[in-house]
């Protein structure tokens, strides 16, 4: 399908920093794992593909300082799974 | 002044101020023949008293916008006949699982389908039962004259609100057309019961919790209760279950807190039953006829006496055999091909005589039809 | 793409009922928590007080939405919503009424209600949640379901047409219909304020994934895929009138397609009745 | 099968039973709603009024019935008639068989002609209504001032209040007249 | 004035049904005998052969029209003559079916089942008799009745919207709209000859007078009067398309206000039965 | 060869190859579980033998296409459950009096209302009856297996076209989705009933004459008989009336074309009741158990015998009275508070005892919980 | 209301010949008084004021040959009562 | 309350009930027709199959009964299973109480892992299906094949023929491995 235009490889970019500086705090988002049904929309949504999916295939934050807070994630989650840690 | 609360009146609009009587303030409902009445008395009746009149797409939405409105909080009804209260089946179902205190009117007129659309009849009576589909405890009245239009649909409501449950007043096209004379009561004269509400604080109310009597105090919306209603079998905060042990006790209070309390639902009329060796079991514009009999058969020396059957549903079994139990014989007297006469068999002891005298050509049984059929038995 | 809301991000969690079970019933990816989502941030937003809000549903996944949130809610009959919604509103018409409803529950089986409660213009805010499809029974075809495509009904590809949601109800005489899709999060938003805030009813009809039915059925992927398409072959309003039929086919027009001010129902009716009381005195 | 009663049984005598018969227009149905009232409220006797309908809300031939007496009414329905209006010769070919023997038949002269009894009131109520009141549309109020007369099962004095309190304002003199006219008229014949 | 039609005038008698009681249970000078002549001279200008005609109706006065005329006739239920039509139509394909209703039968009881013929498109005509009210039951107000006016419902004036069935019946995607009205006899032929030989779904109102009830009320007098005020209150539609809306106010606007080519069920319906059926053999 | 003809297959898919083979050709329906696979099946089915499929805006327009549908002459069904079957009321009705022949099968769920739908029940069978408003006699039969979906479908449109009228088939939702082996017979294997088409000139017929069987031949639309078909009560030529002499004898041949010929429409399977001191009586899927629980009791020397009902209505009194005649008591399981156990109490004489097995919680009933009950009242 | 409009008193006009002579036929219309319910469509709509209203309303054909068969009289009558004698 | 029956009653012995279970996705259902169609069209016994479903249509856990009979199958439900196949906790959780004490227990090991028992079958099907078949779908086949070989209800050529049957075209290759593989890796466990 059509997922490659959002869900692809990330693109070799600048190392443009984050508004936010998540390297020494928590991360960016708080995942509700138990609610999360691994449906990958966060994953395939974030324009900065912020996350990967773990073996179950709900999301990980492996970059979470190219996150740039713009609620992409949260509002497109279905099942409320996702809360951000920058209140 | 006593003049003032008497009027002459048609049976539907005797309904209409019985309702208002009760505290109803809103109606929806869609015009039928022989019904209509009532609902056009709603529309001129209610502006007057600051209550709500609507005339909904069809007998659906009637219906729906009824338990909506009395989920709200108000009391509510609605009035159709036969093809209407067919249509209505499926949402009766819904009030009857969410325990919605509501009153439905269906004026009789002969069916099936389209039938005979200005004509009595008492073909509905059984449908008051077993109309929708699914379990539930049915209550139905049914009045015979103008004042009693007003006393039973005072009844209606207070029943509905006593057992948060759809009640059916079953009238007939006679009843509801013919005018009589009525008194209005006075505030205070008839009582009149107001569902029960949550006392204790939101955290603490279920809204379907298992009370002592069975039926759970209902808040209205927006009166500080945020609660779940839904037609899905559900537990006692209202949320649905699969569940066995909450499956059993939801559908068991419906049927009991209404069967438990028979004896407070049950009434009938009794004429002449003392030593009676026959009995007219009648209701509706049919018991008229058989009141009439009585006292001519009686006239003439026979032992004959009448029963009226106030309470259709549930069926008042125990007070019947009672009544009966000196009896040899029954007359059962229907607008109909045979409905009530079902329960009758099935609850009479074997050696009580059951005749039936059934009319169902759109036209009222007179009382001679009733002594020919007494002089038959007899 | 859209402007970031400033909604924070756990106002949902503070609307979600108590003591209900999560996660939802839907399946994963299912557009309408989505829309759930989208709902509660402008419910938020309005500030509503959420004792004096009471929402209604009928029958189908779509359906199962209000069950969810901490309000007044009813689960009524499958295309009953409207008219049970119209009992509360004009019962209390002081409260905010809303109706959630799916193309089955409000177009199929609650067509009358739909165009009746159009036509009457009462103060409540429909949305219509339009997978294409029943969703709850399986993915049988609903009056939405485009033309050649597979349903559980249409194995063979549907002969009927469908209805488009937005023109019924300007047909009817709906004072205020917008549509949105569930990848379009922020719009939604915005036309679920907007429609909120109309006095008189308004439809907001929000385009949504089944992919587990009609995705699957259709060969159109998983819910990211399908989201994919909705941001593919939608066009806002205002570019889609300098567009030529031809070239909107098959395409979701998005935005405040009509709005027009007219008398809400509830409000005419207390005039008759305040004439009436003071009439009598 | 034994027991044989019905050669025995009596029409009950405390009831007054009375049909007013005609077509759609002739407003028989305000006729006998008037009636009821007068009787009921102002005479206090208890009364039932009823009429019987065509296919649906709308139909030709009009009949009713008002069944007064001074006991609970039981069978609401005229069982045999004390007294008969009829304004065409349809109503009184359907209506005349469930006239007592002795009862009063009142019928309007100017269309109905064909009569098989001799006992009976012959006035012409529509030319009286045309002629006397000026409107043939209160055909109806001069039979009940008739009715007043040859029954006296209600005064005149009640009748005319009756009459007024529901009749549109306005028409309160032409009613009034209607009245006056039909009893004066019937009293010329009463036997 | 309309031009004058060739047709024979005793061509009305030739199609009544034999054995059926004459004159009509109709109050004297209603409109719904007016459309009934109407009717069978476009079907005879048609030749159609009666014993392929179905005609189908709901409950209500407009609704006891077809059973006077001698083809295959089926006074249904209320508000469901086009579901029977709809199942006589798919079930026999040659048979040419005629709907006739009424204002409460077509658009409050049956407004669900009139959107869906007209998105399915299905080879039915649907005759519209709509006097703005409930004649049968005796006045009470229809989803048709114009604001402020008086029924037996609405004894204050309505406090409701109306429908404009022709502007409901484009948004649920008919395919041939027309309005004419009882005064308007030669274009009503006009009008309903068109719709009958339209293929697909086709809905003509005809506007029509119930005095008894709606002329009462409203005191408009008898029906000389009302047809007057069909003749003073009608615009063709070519030159309503010249006048501003305020001037349209309260206007009936006459003439074939919609129209569109598109596929029908039936024959949809049997291409794939075709496809089918010749995959097995 | 012979494979062939047997599969793998569900109770509801047997019904539309019964219906099929049956000469069915037209289906007009809406979804709803736990019937939506009859549909699915029809959709699927019926464009590869040239017939016609439809799925409705609603329940409502559904049975209205049926009937059109049958008045134009073609064999025609439609399924639903609980919430569809309530709809559906008022048409059946419009069936019942316009004697049009049509079969609906009402797969059976929990209610009332939405209750449990994906759940078996048997809370419908007293709404088979009196759902409707008005006097007419129904006809309702009940398959218990996959193989009996298929010859009890076949046999609902034989009833129904023999004797012009609608016929309920009530499956339960375990009937409907268990899937067992059948074998599907060959044309010719089960006798196919087509309804009587008049032969006289049009001239000469009386679409609702009336025949020494109360049965009129019924032409289809199109077929050179024209006539008018109306939902008001109807004379023989089926012109609306309001005469007595006219109404009587249509009401009276609605029940009497059927009640007279109740031998032809009985239906019982009787099992080790010739010496069965205990009888189990029951329909549907609980039949199943009562079959199980009476060969389980055999074995440890228990006098029970099983008394499984095919048709339900109309009742078989005469029979079970019959077969009853040497038990001293009953055993009634059902899926649901009490239904049929109604009539059983109305037919079965004083003497002997009637208990009740009831189940409502959306499970099927067990061998052990009847066994249990056996025990119970031995 | 507007009836003056239509159904008012004839003007005075000039002696225009009908098309058809009915002066020695046969009347130019039929009309079945027993289906007729004396609406008074037929006379207030016919626009050479052939008809006048008998003693129960019913139409007769007072100025017959003004009658120019336009049909307007026929096919507004709702109870089928007119036929024209010009076939 | 005199005659006691149920403490001598027998189980029928005729019939062989089994039971699959897992969560909605596992193909449980699927898994249970095709082994009805193999053991009631192809071996010619009486066979029900049936399910359990959640709300409406859709649902979670998931459970599909076979039962299996040369006669007559009065009771279409499983009263005591002869086997039970469990495809996660849940599922055996909530049906190991329904098996015989001697019945036949199968689990999925890569998601069961807390068994109470001591006699069962434990293989990790989805392992199975990912690494050897390539396709983590297909768990449920190889389950099929793992049936057949501990329990000889049905015959492997037979049940295999009856998937493919079954199953997309396709997808034959992968399906008939699928039963291989399982079969193999039963008939290294079974006792
Ligand atoms: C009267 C009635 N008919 C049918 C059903 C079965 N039913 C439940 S939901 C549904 C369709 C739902 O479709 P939609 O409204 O589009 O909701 P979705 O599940 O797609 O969100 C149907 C047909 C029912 N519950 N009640
Ligand atoms: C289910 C049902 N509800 C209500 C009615 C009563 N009813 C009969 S006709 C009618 C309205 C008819 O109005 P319309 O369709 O406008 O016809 P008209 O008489 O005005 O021609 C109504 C409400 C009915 N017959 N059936
Ligand atoms: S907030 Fe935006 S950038 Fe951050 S993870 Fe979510 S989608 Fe990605
Ligand atoms: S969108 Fe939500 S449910 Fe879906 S994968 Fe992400 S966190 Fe999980
Ligand atoms: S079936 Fe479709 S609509 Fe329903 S929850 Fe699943 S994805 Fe959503
Ligand atoms: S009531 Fe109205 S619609 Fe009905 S026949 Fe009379 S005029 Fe016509
Ligand atoms: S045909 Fe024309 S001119 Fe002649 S009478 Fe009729 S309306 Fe008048
Ligand atoms: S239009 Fe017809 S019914 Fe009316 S008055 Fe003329 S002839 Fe009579
Ligand atoms: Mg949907
Ligand atoms: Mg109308």
């Amino acid at each position: 399908m059509t997922e490659s235009k959002t869900a692809g490889a990330p693109e070799s970019k600048p190392a443009s920093k984050s508004k936010y500086d998540y390297t020494n705090g928590p991360m960016p988002l708080e995942i509700n794992l138990s609610w999360c049904k691994a449906c990958n929309l966060c994953i395939a949504l974030c324009p900065k593909q912020v996350f990967e999916p773990d073996r179950d295939g709900k999301p990980v934050q492996v970059r979470p300082d190219d996150c740039t807070q713009c609620t992409i994630c949260w509002v497109h989650c279905p099942d409320f799974a996702i809360t951000s840690n920058y209140k | 002044m006593a003049n003032k609360k008497k009027k002459l009146m048609q049976g539907n609009m005797a309904c209409v101020e019985g309702a208002i009587y009760s505290g109803m303030q809103f109606f929806a409902g869609y015009p039928i023949t022989p019904s209509t009445e009532i609902a056009e008395g709603c529309s001129r009746e209610l502006p007057k008293i600051g209550g709500r009149f609507i005339q909904m797409e069809d007998e659906i939405g009637s219906i729906a916008a009824v338990i909506g409105a009395s989920i709200a909080g108000m009391k509510s009804f609605t009035a159709t006949s036969g093809p209407g209260y067919s249509l209505m089946q499926e949402n009766l179902g819904y009030a009857f699982i969410t325990e919605t205190p509501l009153v439905v009117i269906n004026v009789q007129r002969g069916g099936p389908s389209t039938g005979l659309p200005t004509k009595v009849s008492q073909s509905d009576t059984m449908q008051a039962r077993w109309g929708p589909h699914g379990d539930y405890a049915a209550i139905a009245v049914a009045p015979s004259t103008v004042q009693e239009c007003h006393t039973e649909t005072v009844r209606a409501f207070n029943l509905s609100e006593r057992f948060r449950t759809p009640v059916t007043i079953l009238l007939d096209e006679v009843i509801g057309h013919s005018r009589g004379v009525i008194s209005l009561p006075e505030k205070g004269e008839l009582e009149v019961y107001n569902r029960v509400k949550p006392t204790a604080s939101p955290e603490e109310v279920l809204p379907f919790e298992m009370t002592p009597n069975l039926v759970s105090p209902m808040a209205g919306y927006g009166e500080g209760y945020r609660f779940h209603v839904t037609g899905l079998t559900h537990d006692v905060h209202g949320f649905s279950t699969n569940r066995s042990d909450e499956i059993f006790p939801k559908l068991d209070k419906l049927h009991n807190k209404i069967l438990n309390y028979r004896d407070e639902i049950s009434k009938l009329r009794i004429e002449n039953m003392d030593d009676a060796e026959v009995a007219f079991i009648s209701y509706g514009s049919v018991s008229r006829a058989a009141l009439q009999a009585t006292a001519i058969a009686r006239e003439a020396g026979v032992k004959v006496g009448c029963i009226q059957l106030y309470t259709i549903w549930p069926f008042p079994e125990k007070e019947l055999r009672q009544i009966c139990a000196n009896c040899s014989k029954v007359i059962v007297g229907e607008l109909n091909m045979g409905q009530i006469i079902h329960e009758i068999e099935r609850v009479l002891p074997g050696d009580i005589e059951i005749h039936a005298k059934q009319r169902y050509d759109g036209e009222i049984m007179t009382p001679m039809q009733l002594l020919e059929k007494l002089e038959e038995v007899l | 793409m859209a402007t970031v809301t400033k909604q924070k991000s756990d106002v949902v969690l503070d609307y979600l009922r108590p003591g209900k079970k999560f996660p939802s019933v839907w399946c994963p990816g299912c557009g309408n928590g989505i829309v759930m989502g989208a709902l509660i941030r402008a419910i938020d937003k309005l500030g509503w007080d959420r004792d004096n809000i009471a929402m209604v549903s009928g029958i189908g996944c779509s359906s199962r939405l209000p069950i969810y949130l901490d309000v007044h809610t009813l689960h009524s009959t499958h295309g009953r919503a409207l008219p049970f919604a119209t009992g509360i509103k004009f019962a209390k018409p002081g409260m905010k009424v809303i109706v959630v409803t799916g193309d089955g529950d409000a177009l199929a089986i609650g067509g009358n209600h739909f165009i009746h409660a159009c036509r009457r213009n009462i103060d409540i805010t429909a949305i219509l949640i339009n997978n294409n499809i029943y969703g709850m029974t399986g993915g049988q075809g609903s009056p939405t379901t485009p033309a050649e495509k597979i349903s559980t009904t249409t194995p063979f590809g549907n002969v009927e047409k469908q209805f488009d949601p937005c023109q019924l109800a300007i047909g009817a005489g709906a004072s205020y219909v917008a549509r949105t899709t569930v990848y379009h999060t922020p719009h939604m938003e915005k036309m679920l304020l907007a429609a909120l805030e109309h006095k008189g009813f308004s439809l907001v009809e929000a385009v949504s994934n089944c992919h587990t039915y009609f995705g699957r059925l259709n060969r159109q992927g998983d819910a990211v895929a399908m989201l994919n398409l909705f941001k593919e072959n939608s066009v806002m309003k205002g570019k889609a009138s300098k567009m030529t039929d031809e070239e909107l086919k098959g395409k979701w027009v998005l935005g405040t397609l009509h709005e027009h001010e007219a008398t809400e129902f509830c409000d005419e009716y207390q005039k008759l009745v305040d004439a009436q009381m003071s009439k009598r005195g | 099968m034994g027991y044989k009663f019905i050669d025995r049984i009596k029409v009950p005598e405390d009831r007054f039973e009375l049909r007013l018969s005609g077509s759609g227009g002739q407003g028989m149905i305000f006729a006998a709603v008037v009636l009821g009232e007068a009787i009921g409220l102002a005479e206090g006797k208890n009364v039932v009024q009823s009429q019987s309908y065509g296919p649906e809300a709308r139909g030709g031939a009009s009949k009713a019935d008002v069944v007064i007496s001074a006991n609970e009414i039981f069978y609401p329905k005229a069982m045999k008639l004390d007294m008969l209006l009829a304004m065409t010769q349809e109503a009184l070919d359907s209506y005349l068989k469930d006239l007592k023997e002795d009862g009063v038949l009142i019928v309007d002269t100017s269309l109905v002609t064909d009569i098989p009894v001799d006992n009976y009131y012959g006035l012409d109520f529509t030319h009286l209504a045309k002629n006397e009141v000026g409107h043939i549309m209160v055909a109806n109020v001069v039979a009940l001032g008739a009715i007043s007369c040859f029954t006296g099962i209600v005064g005149k004095e009640v009748l005319t209040n009756a009459v007024l309190k529901r009749a549109p304002r306005g028409t309160e003199d032409k009613n009034r007249k209607a009245i006056d006219v039909g009893f004066e008229e019937a009293s010329k014949l009463k036997k």
